[in-house]
C-alpha cells in the first residue's frame, strides 16, 4: 500500500531549501556529553569499571536539517540517541533543547518536552507492543501527554495513519498483521502524532528489506518537507546516511571524530577513519570494482571499557604517530562546515607534521586495489 | 496535507495493484490474531480439548455440588451403616457397594456415599487449587514484574526472597505450620480455616515459581523497543509496567496458572493425606485416600475413586495447560 | 477357618480363635529363638520412672523389676499383685501407713553388682525431679510426699531427705505414708517403683539405655525405629519367680504403617504387635477371614467416652447434657469404630468391667434400646434445658486415634437430628493437653464435648476415675477432668474410698460415685473397648492379661 | 510430488531437462522446495535452475523470503535430514554436483559430501557456532569427520586455517569459545570451518549481514582471496547488490521463489532486464553519488509464498504490468528467456518485450540511478 | 573461583539462617499466640505449674526467641551445654543441633543416622529419573509425532498427574503383597547388605522416579526439539556429521542446561517427595523423622530437618550453578 511515487511535493529543490528556510537556528545543543555505564561485580556490587559508551561529545542540530550519525557497532550511537532524548541520564555534559537545559529533568519534567522530541526505532517488530492495536499504539502519545486532538482521537489517529501511507481502516489491527515496512510506518505515525519539532531515529531502516527500506527513506524525506521536521538519524549504512543527511557526524569509540556537511565529508573526508569507513562500502557497480583503492582496517574496535589513550583511533590508524598515543586531538573546524579530530587529517594540512611514526602503524591496515 | 501520501490503493482494489496484494497476503498469512492462531491450534489438539472439557465439567460439578448431590446422591455426611457388613464394617456387595443408589459405593465404617463425597471433594480441591494458584500468580506477577523491571537492589531483594522461599522444604514446612496454626483465624473456624490456611500457604509458597518466570520474561521484555517508545512518549513506570508489559505476560501467566492448578491439587491431596488438610467431615480427595488406606485391600474401590478423581483432574488440567502452552507458543513448533 | 495353609511359619498350627483369652495359647517351656515385636508407636520412654503407656509398662518387665508386680495369669487373675523383687507382699502397719518389704536374695544388675534396697529408693526418688524425669505417673510422689518437700536426687543428693522411704539395710525397704492409701501397692507395681543404680543414672539420657535388672538388657535402642534386647547374663532365675525368660533375643521394629505391620504379622515376619491396640480394619478383615485361629478378640479396660464440659454453655445445664445421652446413637458409634468385635460392647457404666464399681446401672436405657437413640426423650430434655431447637457446640477428637474422628463425625450426624449442631475440632493426641486439656482453650474455643478414651493406671476407682472426675485434679493445662466436674460430693467419695482398706467398702463407694456421674450426665461412656489382636502361631505362652489392659503378657512369651 | 502441477520446465535453459549428468560442476535443475504448513503449502522455491563452474562465483540476490536460504539448504541437503517437524520439506528437481545427483542419492552419501565437497557459511555466526565448544574443537570436528587423523594433526590443521582466515595468534585463539570472539572473528572462524576440507563448493548465506562495513569488507576480501587460492565454486547469497557487485561472476535474482533474472554480473548490472531488478537497483542509495532526490524503490511488499500471485508473480508490484497486451501478466507465468542480443547467457522472465524493456531502461530507469 | 565459592558459601549460610530463623520464630511464636504451651506438650499427665516452669527452663523456652535462636545457631559450630538435672550438664558436641524434646536423643545423631536412607532414596531416584526421563525425552523428540512419542508423552503426563502415595500404595500392593516379589526391610542400617538396601529401596525409587522422570521426559523432549532447531545443529550437519554425532555431541549437551536448572529446583522439592515416599513405604529417613517431629511438635528435630533440607537445597543449587559453568563456557562464575 505504500505507494511511493509522489507528485505534489516538488522534489529535491524543496529539500535543499529546507535548512535555509528554517533559518538554521540551533534546536538541539549538546556539550561535553558523557555516558559511562558502571560495571559492577560481586556480592556488594562494587563498581569495578565503566563502559565509556559516550565519552564527551559536542554537536548541534539546527532546525530543519538532518544530522546523520554513523559509526561502527558499539561506538555509542544509540547511547547518544538515548541521551539526547533523555531516555538515559547523562553522566556529564549538557543537553539543551531550544535553549533550555534538559540534562537532568525527571520523568515529569521531561513530559512536556517529549512532545517536541520524538523517536523512531530500529526494530519494527519490537518497537510496537504486540498486544496493542494500531489505534492504541498511535493514540498513546495523545493519552500520555493528555492531549485531546480536535475532531476526536480516533479521527486524528486515522488521519495520521493515512499520512504515513497506511489504510486508516486498520485502526483495530494488531502489529503482527503488518509487514515490516508497514510496521515501521506505524512507528513513524506514532512519532509524528504530537507534531514534534525534532525526530531522533535510531537505525530506522536497518531492519528492513532493500525495497522497503527505500520506501521508508522516501517517506521520511517527504514528512520532513511537509512538517518541517528536524532529524537526527543514526545509521550504520553510509549510503543511506549520505542519502538522507545534510550534515554527518562520524563516531568512533564514544567520540565524534568528524562532523561535516554531506558533500565535504563524502568527497573529501579528513579523518582517516572516515576514509577507511567509506572505502569499505561495497558499491553496486561492477565496473568500478577494479578501480577502487580499499583500506582494510584490521582488528576490531577497542573496548570502550579501556579506550586507547590519546587519539582513540591510533591503534588502527596507518598515519598514527607518537603524538597520537598521548594527545587527544580536539574536534576543530578545519574547513567551513567540516570539523575533524585528527592530528594528521587527510585532504588537509597535517597538524603535527614531522612527528615520529608509530611503529607498525603501516601494518594495521591493508590497502589494496581489488581486482 | 494528506494529499501526497494517501494514494493508498486499498480502494483501487479490483486491479490488484500494489498494496492490494500486500494486504491480501497479510490477511492470508499473518492476518489472524494471536488468539485466533492459538485457538486454531488448540482446536486441533484433541487431548487438550478433552482436558478442557473435563476441567469445565469439574468446575461445573464443584459449583453445583449441592444440586448434583441432591439429585443423584446422598448428603455427604449421612451415615448409611445399614449398607455395611456388620462384621467387617466394609460395604456390602461387590465393588465397594456400587449400586444404583450409591454410584460409587459407600465408605467403610460409616457408609457415607462416596459419590457425593467425591463431588464435594472436588469443591475443596478446586477451591484450594484455584485460589492458591491465583494468589501465587498475583503475588508472583507483581513481584516478578517489579523485580524484572526495576532491577538493581529491588531485584536483588526480591530475588533473594524468592531464593529463600525456594530453599524452604515446603511440604515439611507446610505440615509443620498447619500443625501449629490456631484453629480459628480471622473469624473462620473448622474447615473454613483449614481451607484458607491451605490456600494461603500453598499460594504463598507457589509465588516464587511464578515470580521467577515473570521476572525473566520482564527482563527480556523490558529490552523491547516498545518500552523505550513508551518512555520516549513520557510514559511513567506504572504505565509501562501495567499497560505495556503486563499484557505481554498474560500468555505465559495463563499457561503457568493452568499448569499450577494441578500441582496445587496434588499438594492439597498430599497435605490431606498427611493429615494436614481440611477437617472432617468435610470431604477431600486426599483425606479420602488417607481413610481408604486402612481398607484398600478389602475395599479397593474406596481408594480407587478418590485416586482416580485426583488423577483425572490433574491429568485434565495438565493436558489442557500443555495444549494451551503449545497453542500460545509463539514459535508454534508443533 | 484358616491358618491351614501353613503360611504362618511352617510347622506351627494356630491355637485357635480366642485361644489366648482366659487361657494360655501354645503353652511351652522351650527356650531360645528371637521374639519379634512390631509396633506403630515406640515406647513413650524406656526409662521406667518416665513411662506412662500401658504397653511400656508391660514391656518394662523384661528389664525393670519392681517390688511387687501383676501375676502372670490370664484374664482377670492378672490383676492380682504378687511379690517380685520382694520376698512377699508388704507388711502393712495397723494404721495402714507403713509398708515394709524384704528383698529376695540374688538380685543383681546387669553388670553383676548386687541390687539393694537403696537402689529401689533411688529409683523411686527420681520422680521427685520433675524437670528431668518427666512423663511418668506421680502417684508415689503425691502419696508419699504430698507437700513435695524433697527436691529430687539431682538437686538434693542426700537421699535421707526423702524421709518417707527408709532403707534400714540392703534387703529391707520401708515406706511411710502420711495418710493411708488402699492402693499403695498398686502404685509400687508401676515401673515408677523400679530400682535405678545411682552410679548408672544418666538422668535424661537414661531413657536411651536403661540399666537392666531383669532377664534381658538393652543391646540397642533407636528411638522411633527399633529396640533390641538380649539376655542379661547376670540375672538369676532363682531370684525371679515371675519371668520364664524364654527367648534369647527380643526385637521391636517400629513401623508407622499399621496396615503394613498387620500384613507382616500375618506373613510371619513378626510375632506380636507391641502396642496391643488391635489390628487395623484391613488387617483384621483378612485375619478373621483367613487366619481366624490366630486372632484374639480381647477385652481391654479402656473406655471410650465423651466428656460433657460442664463449664461450656449450654452444657452447664444437666438437661442439655441428658439430651446428648438420649440423642446419641451408641450402636452407630459402635459400628463406626468397627462393630462389636472391635469396638467392644456398648458401655453403660463409667468404669471398665475390671474395675470395682462397674455395674449395670443404666439410667438412660441405653442398653435397653440396644444403643439406639431416643429422639423424643432427647427433645424433651432439650425443652427442659430451654433449647427446644437444639444448640451449637464443638466436639473435639484426636486425629491420630483410629476411629475417633469417624466417631465424632457420627455423633455430629446423630445429634444433628435433634438440632444439636456439632462442629468437630481435631488435634493430635500429643496436643490434647494444650487443647481439650487447657481450660483457657476450652473456654475460648467453646469446646462442649471432648471425645477420647481412658484406661486405669491401676485397677481401682482411684487409679481410674480420680483424674477424670475429682475437681482437685482440674489443671489449667494438661487437664484430664475434661468435663470440669466440680462436685464436692464426688471429691469426698474419692477421699473416703482411698482411705478405706476394705475393698468391699471401697467398691460400694465407687459404685455410688459412678451412678452420680451418670445421673448428672457429666460424662458419657459409650464403649467398653475391645480389639482384635494377632497372635503368631509361633509364639508360645500367649494370653491376654487384665493387668496390662488386656494385652498379652509380654514377659511370658516364647517362640517355637 | 504430484501436488506440483506446474511443470517448471524452463525454456531456453542451457541444459536440457533430462537427467543426464551435466557438464557443469554444479547444476541445479527445476529445484522446488515446498513446505506444507497449517496455512497452506509454502512454495519457498518453485522451479529454480542455474549452473556454476569451479572457480566461478554466483551471487543470488532477492528480498527477504524470496527463497535464497531455502535454495542453499536444499543444495546442502539440509532440508531432508532429521527435520524435527511433523511435516517435512517436499523437494523435487535435480541437483548435480560434480556428476552426482544429490536429491536421489542415499542420505549417507550426501552426508559424506557435506563439509568436504560442499560446505556452507551461515549468516549469523554466533548462533551457527555451538556455544559450548571451543572454536578449535568445532573445526577439528569438521576435519575429522572426513579425515582419519588424530586430534593433534587436526588441531594443527585448525590452527593453520585460523591463521589463514586472519585470526591473530591462532594457536592461542584456537581454544577460545565463540562468545569470546568478536562478530568478525566468529565469521572468520566459521569460514575456517567451512574451508577446512578444501571444499569444491562454498555456499555463503548472507555472510556479512550481521557485520559492520569495515568487517564486511574484510570478509568479502577474504572470500575472494580464498576462492582464488582454492579455485572453488562459490555461491554468495545476499540482498545487498553491492556485495554481489564486489564478488559475483554470475547473478541470479530471485523473486517469490523463482528466478526472475539470471546472467553474468556485468550484464545484470549494466543492462538489467527485469523490472524487479530495476526496483532493487533503484532502492539502493549510492555512496558513490551525491544523490538526494527520492529513491525509486519497488512499491508494495513481497508476495506471500502460499498465494503466489497468478501470472507473473511480480505483477502486483510492477509499474509496467499493464504494458503488455491483454491480461497476460496476470494469467501467464513468464518463463526465463534468453535476452535478445545478449551474447552471454543472460536470461530474464518478463512479459515485456525486449524493445519495451530497452526503452524503459534507457529512458526511465537508468537516468534516475 | 575460590572467591566465588567463598561468596556463594556465605550466601548459602545466610540463606539457611534465614530459613531457620523463620522456622524457629514460627514454632516459638505461633503456639504462643494461639495460646499453646510447648512445655505442656512434653509434660505428661498431671504436671504442676512449677514442674512446667522447670520444663520450660530445661527446654530453654523461657528465654527470648532471639536468644534461643542464637544459642541454637551457636551450638552448630561450637557445641553447647545442656542442663541435665540440677548440677549436671550434658555437653553436646559440635555440630550440635540440640536434643529432641520428645526422645531426648541428640538430633544430630538421629538425623545422621536417617540421612543415609534419604540420601540413598534421593540419589537412586535422581539417577533413575534423570537417566530414564532424559532417555525417553530424547527418543520422543527424535521420533516426534510417532506412536512411541505419543505413548511416551501421554505416559509422562499420567506420571506427573498421579499422587505418589497412590502409585506407591498400588505398587506395594502388587509387588510386595500380592506377588511377594520384594521384601522391604524395617530399618535400613549400615550393617544391612547392599542387596537389602536395594530390595527395600527399589519400589520407592521407582515410585519417586516415575513421578519425576515423567516431568523430565517432557522437558527433555521440548528442549531437545528446540535445540534441534538451533542454527548450530544445522552447522553440525553441514559439516557432514552423522545424525548420531549431531544428537549426542551437539544437541544433548545443550539440552542438559535447562534440565540442570530444573533439577536444581527439584532437589528442593525432593525433600517434600521424600516425606511422602518415606511415609508410603515406611522408610525411616529424614522425612520420617520430620513427620514424627511435626506430629509431636519436636522443635529441635524440626529445625534439624529444616536445616538439612535447606542446606541440601542451597548446596544443590550451588552445585548446579557450578555444573552450569562447566557445561556452558559462557557462564562465568563471579
Ligand atoms: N545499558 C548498558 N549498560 C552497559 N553498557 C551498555 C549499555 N548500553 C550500551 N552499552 C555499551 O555501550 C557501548 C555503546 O553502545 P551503543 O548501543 O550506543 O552502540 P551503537 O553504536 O548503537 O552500536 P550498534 O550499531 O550495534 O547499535 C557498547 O559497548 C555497549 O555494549
Ligand atoms: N521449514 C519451513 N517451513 C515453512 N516455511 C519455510 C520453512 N523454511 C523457510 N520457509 C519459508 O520459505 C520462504 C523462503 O525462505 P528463505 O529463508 O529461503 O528466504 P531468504 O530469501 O533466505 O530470506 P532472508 O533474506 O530473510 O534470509 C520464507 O517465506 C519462509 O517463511
Ligand atoms: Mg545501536
Ligand atoms: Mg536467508
Amino acid at each position: 500500500m505504500s505507494e511511493d511515487k509522489k507528485v505534489t511535493i516538488p522534489a529535491q529543490s524543496a529539500k535543499d531549501a529546507v535548512p535555509a528556510a528554517a533559518n538554521g537556528e540551533t534546536l538541539l545543543k549538546v556539550t561535553g556529553l558523557q555516558k559511562h555505564f558502571p560495571i559492577r561485580k560481586g556480592l556488594l556490587k562494587r563498581q569495578v569499571g565503566a563502559v565509556r559508551a559516550v565519552d564527551g561529545i559536542d554537536f548541534e542540530v539546527r532546525s530543519g536539517e538532518t544530522l546523520g550519525v554513523v559509526g561502527e557497532s558499539g561506538c555509542g550511537k544509540s547511547t547518544m540517541g538515548r541521551l539526547v532524548t533523555r531516555l538515559l541520564e547523562p553522566t556529564a555534559g549538557t543537553v539543551e533543547f531550544e535553549g533550555r537545559d534538559i540534562t537532568h529533568l525527571g520523568v515529569r519534567g521531561m513530559r512536556p518536552m517529549r512532545r517536541d522530541v520524538q523517536m523512531i526505532f530500529q526494530d519494527p517488530y519490537s518497537s510496537l507492543n504486540p498486544r496493542h492495536t494500531v489505534g492504541t499504539i498511535v493514540s498513546a502519545p495523545f493519552k500520555l501527554q493528555g492531549v485531546q486532538p480536535e475532531g476526536g482521537l480516533k479521527k486524528e489517529v486515522q488521519r495520521l495513519l493515512e499520512t504515513v501511507g497506511l489504510n486508516p481502516e486498520h485502526y483495530n489491527r494488531y502489529p503482527h498483521e503488518f509487514s515490516g515496512g508497514q510496521r515501521q510506518r506505524i512507528g513513524i505515525a506514532r512519532a509524528l502524532a504530537l507534531r514534534p519539532k525534532m525526530v531522533v531515529a535510531d537505525e530506522p531502516v536497518s531492519a528492513l528489506d532493500v525495497s522497503i527500506q527505500a520506501q521508508v527513506v522516501n517517506l521520511l524525506d517527504d514528512l520532513q518537507t511537509e512538517f518541517g521536521l528536524t532529524y537526527l538519524i543514526i545509521a550504520h549504512d553510509l549510503s543511506v546516511v549520505r542519502h538522507v543527511s545534510d550534515r554527518i557526524a562520524v563516531m568512533y569509540l564514544g567520540k565524534i571524530v568528524e562532523l561535516a556537511d554531506r558533500k565535504s565529508l563524502y568527497e573529501a573526508p579528513m579523518h582517516p577513519y572516515t576514509k577507511a569507513l567509506m572505502s569499505a562500502v561495497p558499491i553496486p557497480d561492477v565496473k568500478r570494482r577494479q578501480q577502487r583503492e580499499r583500506i582494510f582496517l584490521k582488528g576490531d574496535v577497542p573496548s570502550p571499557i579501556s579506550p586507547p589513550s590519546g587519539c582513540r583511533f591510533h591503534t588502527r590508524c596507518w598515519k598514527a604517530t607518537q603524538v597520537c598515543t598521548k594527545e587527544e586531538p580536539p574536534l576543530i573546524e578545519l574547513r567551513t562546515g567540516q570539523q575533524v579530530a585528527c592530528h594528521h587529517p587527510e585532504n588537509a594540512e597535517d597538524r603535527k607534521p614531522g612527528d615520529a611514526p608509530l611503529a607498525g602503524a603501516e601494518t594495521v591496515v591493508e590497502k589494496k586495489t581489488v581486482a | 496535507m494528506t494529499a501526497p501520501l494517501h494514494d493508498t490503493p486499498a480502494e483501487a482494489a479490483p486491479s490488484e495493484v500494489s498494496g492490494a496484494a500486500d494486504q491480501a497476503g497479510a490477511k492470508k498469512v499473518e492476518g489472524r490474531s494471536l488468539k485466533q492462531i492459538a485457538w486454531n491450534r488448540l482446536k486441533q489438539d484433541k487431548l487438550a480439548l478433552a482436558g478442557a472439557v473435563i476441567v469445565l465439567v469439574l468446575v461445573i460439578v464443584s459449583v453445583f455440588a449441592p444440586l448434583i448431590v441432591d439429585l443423584f446422591g446422598h448428603p455427604p455426611t449421612e451415615f448409611n451403616q445399614d449398607k455395611l457388613d456388620p462384621l467387617t464394617n466394609l460395604p456390602q456387595g461387590a465393588l465397594g457397594g456400587v449400586s444404583a443408589e450409591h454410584w460409587f459405593g459407600v465408605e467403610p465404617n460409616n457408609g457415607r456415599d462416596i459419590f457425593s463425597r467425591i463431588i464435594y471433594g472436588a469443591r475443596v480441591s478446586m477451591l484450594v487449587a484455584f485460589l492458591a494458584a491465583i494468589l501465587a500468580v498475583v503475588l508472583g506477577t507483581l513481584f516478578g514484574i517489579i523485580a524484572g523491571f526495576f532491577g538493581g537492589w529491588v531485584d536483588a531483594v526480591i530475588s533473594r526472597v524468592m531464593d529463600v522461599l525456594l530453599a524452604f522444604p515446603q511440604l515439611l514446612f507446610i505440615i509443620s505450620l498447619v500443625s501449629v496454626l490456631p484453629n480459628d483465624l480471622f473469624g473462620l473456624t473448622g474447615s473454613g480455616v483449614r481451607i484458607m490456611i491451605l490456600i494461603l500457604v500453598i499460594g504463598f509458597f507457589g509465588w516464587p515459581y511464578v515470580g521467577r518466570i515473570v521476572r525473566g520474561q520482564t527482563l527480556s521484555l523490558r529490552e523491547r523497543e516498545y518500552v523505550e517508545a513508551a518512555r520516549s512518549l513520557g510514559g511513567g513506570s506504572r504505565h509501562i509496567l501495567f499497560r505495556e508489559l503486563l499484557p505481554n505476560l498474560v500468555a505465559p501467566i495463563t499457561v503457568y496458572t493452568t499448569l499450577m492448578i494441578p500441582t496445587n491439587i496434588l499438594t492439597e491431596a498430599a497435605l490431606s493425606f498427611l493429615g494436614a488438610g481440611v477437617r472432617p467431615p468435610t470431604a477431600s480427595w486426599g483425606g479420602m485416600l488417607r481413610d481408604a488406606l486402612g481398607t484398600y485391600e478389602h475395599d479397593p474401590m474406596f481408594m480407587v475413586f478418590p485416586g482416580l478423581a485426583i488423577f483425572i483432574t490433574v491429568l485434565a488440567f495438565n493436558l489442557f495447560g500443555d495444549g494451551l502452552r503449545d497453542a500460545l507458543d509463539p514459535k508454534g513448533t508443533r | 477357618g484358616g491358618g491351614d495353609e501353613g503360611e504362618d511359619g511352617g510347622d506351627s498350627k494356630a491355637a485357635g480363635y480366642n485361644a489366648a483369652i482366659g487361657k494360655i495359647a501354645n503353652p511351652s517351656k522351650k527356650k531360645g529363638g528371637t521374639l519379634k515385636f512390631v509396633a506403630k508407636q515406640d515406647l513413650d520412654y524406656a526409662d521406667p520412672q518416665r513411662m506412662y503407656f500401658g504397653m511400656s509398662w508391660d514391656f518394662s518387665r523384661y528389664y525393670a523389676r519392681t517390688l511387687v508386680t501383676y501375676d502372670t495369669k490370664p484374664g482377670e487373675a492378672g490383676n492380682k499383685l504378687v511379690p517380685d523383687m520382694a520376698e512377699d507382699m508388704a507388711k502393712v502397719s495397723e494404721d495402714g501407713k507403713t509398708y515394709t518389704y524384704k528383698l529376695r536374695d540374688g538380685l543383681t544388675w546387669e553388670d553383676g553388682s548386687k541390687l539393694t534396697s537403696e537402689d529401689i529408693k533411688y529409683g523411686i526418688s527420681r520422680i521427685w525431679d520433675k524437670d528431668v524425669i518427666t512423663g511418668g505417673p506421680g502417684y508415689l510422689r503425691s502419696t508419699l510426699d504430698p507437700k513435695e518437700e524433697y527436691k529430687g536426687p539431682y538437686k538434693d543428693k542426700n537421699l535421707d531427705n526423702l524421709k518417707s522411704i527408709e532403707t534400714p539395710d540392703d534387703q529391707t525397704i520401708v515406706f511411710k505414708l502420711p495418710k493411708p492409701n488402699g492402693d499403695f501397692e498398686q502404685m509400687l507395681a508401676m515401673p515408677t517403683g523400679a530400682p535405678v543404680k545411682a552410679a548408672k543414672d544418666t538422668r535424661a539420657k537414661y531413657d536411651q539405655k536403661p540399666f537392666s535388672n531383669g532377664p534381658y538388657k538393652f543391646e540397642s535402642r533407636h528411638v522411633n525405629k527399633s529396640i533390641t534386647l538380649v539376655r542379661n547374663k547376670a540375672w538369676k532365675k532363682s531370684s525371679d519367680p515371675i519371668r520364664p525368660a524364654l527367648p534369647n533375643k527380643i526385637t521391636v521394629a517400629i513401623n508407622k504403617n499399621l496396615e503394613e505391620n498387620d500384613k507382616r504379622l500375618m506373613a510371619g515376619d513378626y510375632h506380636i504387635d507391641m502396642n496391643g491396640t488391635g489390628m487395623t480394619q484391613s488387617g483384621r478383615t483378612t485375619a478373621i477371614q483367613d487366619h481366624r485361629d490366630s486372632v484374639d478378640n480381647m477385652q481391654t479396660d479402656f473406655i471410650r467416652y465423651v466428656a460433657l464440659v460442664t463449664k461450656t454453655k449450654p452444657l452447664d445445664n444437666v438437661n442439655c447434657r441428658k439430651a446428648v445421652f438420649y440423642a446419641t446413637d451408641f450402636a452407630a458409634l459402635q459400628q463406626t469404630r468397627g462393630g462389636k468385635l472391635v469396638a467392644g460392647e456398648i458401655a453403660n457404666s463409667p468404669y471398665p468391667k475390671s474395675i470395682p464399681g462397674n455395674d449395670d446401672y443404666d439410667p438412660y436405657g441405653v442398653l435397653e434400646r440396644k444403643g439406639k437413640p431416643d429422639e423424643a426423650k432427647a427433645k424433651a430434655e432439650l425443652k427442659k434445658c430451654g433449647k427446644p431447637n437444639g444448640f451449637e457446640t464443638v466436639i473435639t477428637a484426636r486425629n491420630d486415634n483410629p476411629g475417633e474422628e469417624d466417631a465424632a463425625e457420627a455423633m455430629q450426624e446423630q445429634l444433628g437430628k435433634v438440632g444439636i449442631k456439632l462442629e468437630i475440632a481435631t488435634f493430635s493426641g500429643q496436643d490434647s493437653s494444650n487443647m481439650s486439656g487447657s481450660l483457657e482453650k476450652v473456654k475460648k474455643e467453646g469446646y462442649g464435648m471432648v471425645m477420647t478414651g481412658w484406661g486405669p493406671d491401676f485397677p481401682s476407682g482411684q487409679g481410674y476415675g480420680q483424674p477424670l472426675w475429682d475437681s482437685r485434679f482440674i489443671q489449667k493445662t494438661g487437664n484430664y477432668n475434661e468435663a470440669q466436674i466440680n462436685d464436692k460430693s464426688i471429691d469426698k467419695a474419692f477421699d473416703d474410698a482411698i482411705a478405706t482398706t476394705d475393698p468391699a467398702e471401697a467398691k460400694k463407694i465407687y459404685t455410688d460415685l459412678g451412678h452420680k456421674i451418670l445421673d448428672e450426665a457429666y460424662w458419657m461412656p459409650f464403649l467398653y473397648e475391645k480389639n482384635i489382636s494377632w497372635r503368631s502361631p509361633n509364639a508360645t505362652n500367649v494370653y491376654s492379661t487384665a493387668g496390662y489392659s488386656g494385652r498379652y503378657d509380654y514377659v511370658m512369651l516364647g517362640v517355637k | 510430488m504430484n501436488d506440483l502441477n506446474r511443470s517448471g520446465a524452463v525454456a531456453g535453459e542451457p541444459v536440457d531437462t533430462t537427467s543426464a549428468p551435466p557438464s557443469a560442476f554444479l547444476e541445479v535443475r527445476d529445484l522446488k522446495v515446498h513446505f506444507p504448513t497449517d496455512d497452506g503449502l509454502v512454495k519457498s522455491v518453485d522451479g529454480l535452475s542455474f549452473s556454476l563452474e569451479k572457480g566461478q562465483t554466483l551471487g543470488i540476490v532477492g528480498e527477504s523470503g524470496s527463497g535464497k536460504s531455502v535454495t542453499s539448504l536444499g543444495i546442502m541437503g539440509l532440508h531432508t535430514v532429521g527435520q524435527y517437524s511433523k511435516r517435512r520439506a517436499r523437494i523435487s528437481g535435480e541437483i548435480w554436483l560434480d556428476g552426482q545427483e544429490l536429491l536421489t542419492a542415499p542420505p549417507d552419501k550426501v552426508r559424506k559430501l557435506r563439509g568436504r565437497e560442499m560446505s556452507m557459511i551461515f549468516q549469523d555466526p554466533l548462533s551457527a557456532l555451538h556455544p559450548y565448544y571451543s572454536i578449535g574443537k568445532q573445526i577439528v570436528e569438521a576435519y575429522r569427520v572426513h579425515h582419519n587423523v588424530d586430534k593433534k594433526t587436526a588441531r594443527k590443521r585448525a590452527i593453520e586455517l585460523l591463521d589463514r582466515v586472519g585470526i591473530p595468534q591462532p594457536d592461542k585463539r584456537v581454544d577460545s569459545y565463540p562468545h569470546e570472539f568478536s562478530g568478525g572473528m566468529r565469521q572468520r572462524a566459521m569460514i575456517a570451518m567451512a574451508l577446512v576440507n578444501n571444499p569444491e563448493l562454498l555456499i555463503a548465506d548472507e555472510p556479512t549481514t550481521a557485520l559492520d562495513v569495515t568487517v564486511q569488507a574484510q570478509i568479502l576480501d577474504l572470500i575472494r582471496d580464498l576462492q582464488k587460492e582454492f579455485g572453488s565454486a562459490v555461491i554468495i547469497i545476499t540482498h545487498d547488490l553491492g556485495v554481489v557487485a564486489e564478488l559475483a561472476d554470475k547473478i541470479v535474482v530471485m523473486y517469490g521463489g523463482r528466478c526472475v533474472e539470471r546472467g553474468p554480473a556485468e550484464q545484470v548490472f549494466t543492462h538489467p532486464q527485469h523490472p524487479y531488478t530495476w526496483g532493487l537497483l533503484g532502492s539502493m542509495p549510492r555512496i558513490d553519488r551525491d544523490q538526494t532526490d527520492r529513491l525509486n524503490p519497488v512499491k508494495g511488499s513481497p508476495p506471500s509464498l502460499i498465494n503466489i500471485p497468478s501470472g507473473c508473480a511480480f505483477h502486483p508490484r510492477c509499474p509496467y504490468a499493464d504494458l503488455p497486451k491483454g491480461n497476460v501478466t496476470r494469467t501467464v507465468r513468464p518463463e526465463l528467456e534468453l535476452v535478445d542480443g545478449s551474447a552471454e547467457s543472460h536470461f530474464s522472465a518478463c512479459h515485456l518485450s525486449a524493445e519495451q524493456r530497452e526503452r524503459l531502461w534507457t529512458e526511465e530507469i537508468a537516468p534516475k540511478l | 573461583m575460590l572467591a566465588y565459592l567463598i561468596r556463594r558459601i556465605i550466601a548459602v549460610i545466610m540463606m539457611v539462617l534465614v530459613v531457620l530463623l523463620t522456622t524457629f520464630s514460627i514454632f516459638y511464636l505461633l503456639p504462643k499466640w494461639s495460646g499453646q504451651d510447648l512445655a505442656v506438650v512434653y509434660a505428661g499427665k498431671g504436671t504442676s505449674p512449677e514442674a512446667l516452669e522447670g520444663i520450660r527452663n530445661k527446654l530453654g523456652l523461657d528465654e527470648p526467641v532471639l536468644a534461643q535462636f542464637w544459642e541454637f545457631v551457636k551450638g552448630i559450630p561450637m557445641g553447647r551445654d545442656y542442663a541435665n538435672g540440677a548440677d549436671d550438664v550434658t555437653h553436646c558436641d559440635a555440630p550440635c543441633l540440640g536434643y529432641s524434646f520428645r526422645t531426648e536423643t541428640s538430633v544430630w545423631d538421629a538425623l545422621t543416622s536417617a540421612l543415609p536412607v534419604t540420601g540413598a532414596l534421593a540419589l537412586g531416584a535422581c539417577i533413575m529419573w534423570l537417566v530414564g526421563g532424559v532417555a525417553v525425552g530424547v527418543l520422543s523428540a527424535l521420533k516426534r509425532g510417532s506412536f512411541w512419542d505419543r505413548t511416551a508423552m501421554i505416559g509422562a503426563l499420567s506420571g506427573v498427574s498421579m499422587p505418589i502415595f497412590f502409585t506407591g500404595m498400588i505398587m506395594m500392593g502388587v509387588f510386595v503383597h500380592s506377588l511377594g516379589l520384594l521384601k522391604l526391610d524395617d530399618e535400613l542400617t549400615s550393617s544391612d547388605s547392599i542387596g537389602v538396601w536395594f530390595e527395600t529401596l527399589l519400589l520407592p525409587w521407582i515410585a519417586l522416579a516415575f513421578l519425576q522422570a515423567a516431568m523430565y521426559a517432557r522437558l527433555t523432549r521440548a528442549t531437545m526439539l528446540e535445540v534441534m532447531g538451533e542454527d548450530y545443529i544445522r552447522t553440525a550437519r553441514s559439516k557432514g556429521l552423522g545424525e548420531q554425532a549431531v544428537i549426542i555431541r551437539h544437541a544433548l549437551r545443550s539440552t542438559m542446561t535447562p534440565i540442570l536448572t530444573v533439577f536444581g529446583l527439584d532437589l528442593g522439592v525432593l525433600m517434600g517427595g521424600a516425606i511422602l515416599t518415606e511415609q508410603t513405604f515406611g522408610l525411616k529417613g529424614i522425612g520420617y523423622e520430620a513427620v514424627n517431629a511435626v506430629g509431636s511438635k519436636d522443635l529441635p528435630v524440626i529445625l534439624g530437618v529444616t536445616l538439612i533440607a535447606a542446606l541440601a537445597i542451597a548446596v544443590a543449587n550451588l552445585v548446579v550453578d557450578i555444573m552450569y559453568a562447566v557445561i556452558d563456557p559462557r557462564v562465568r562464575l563471579g
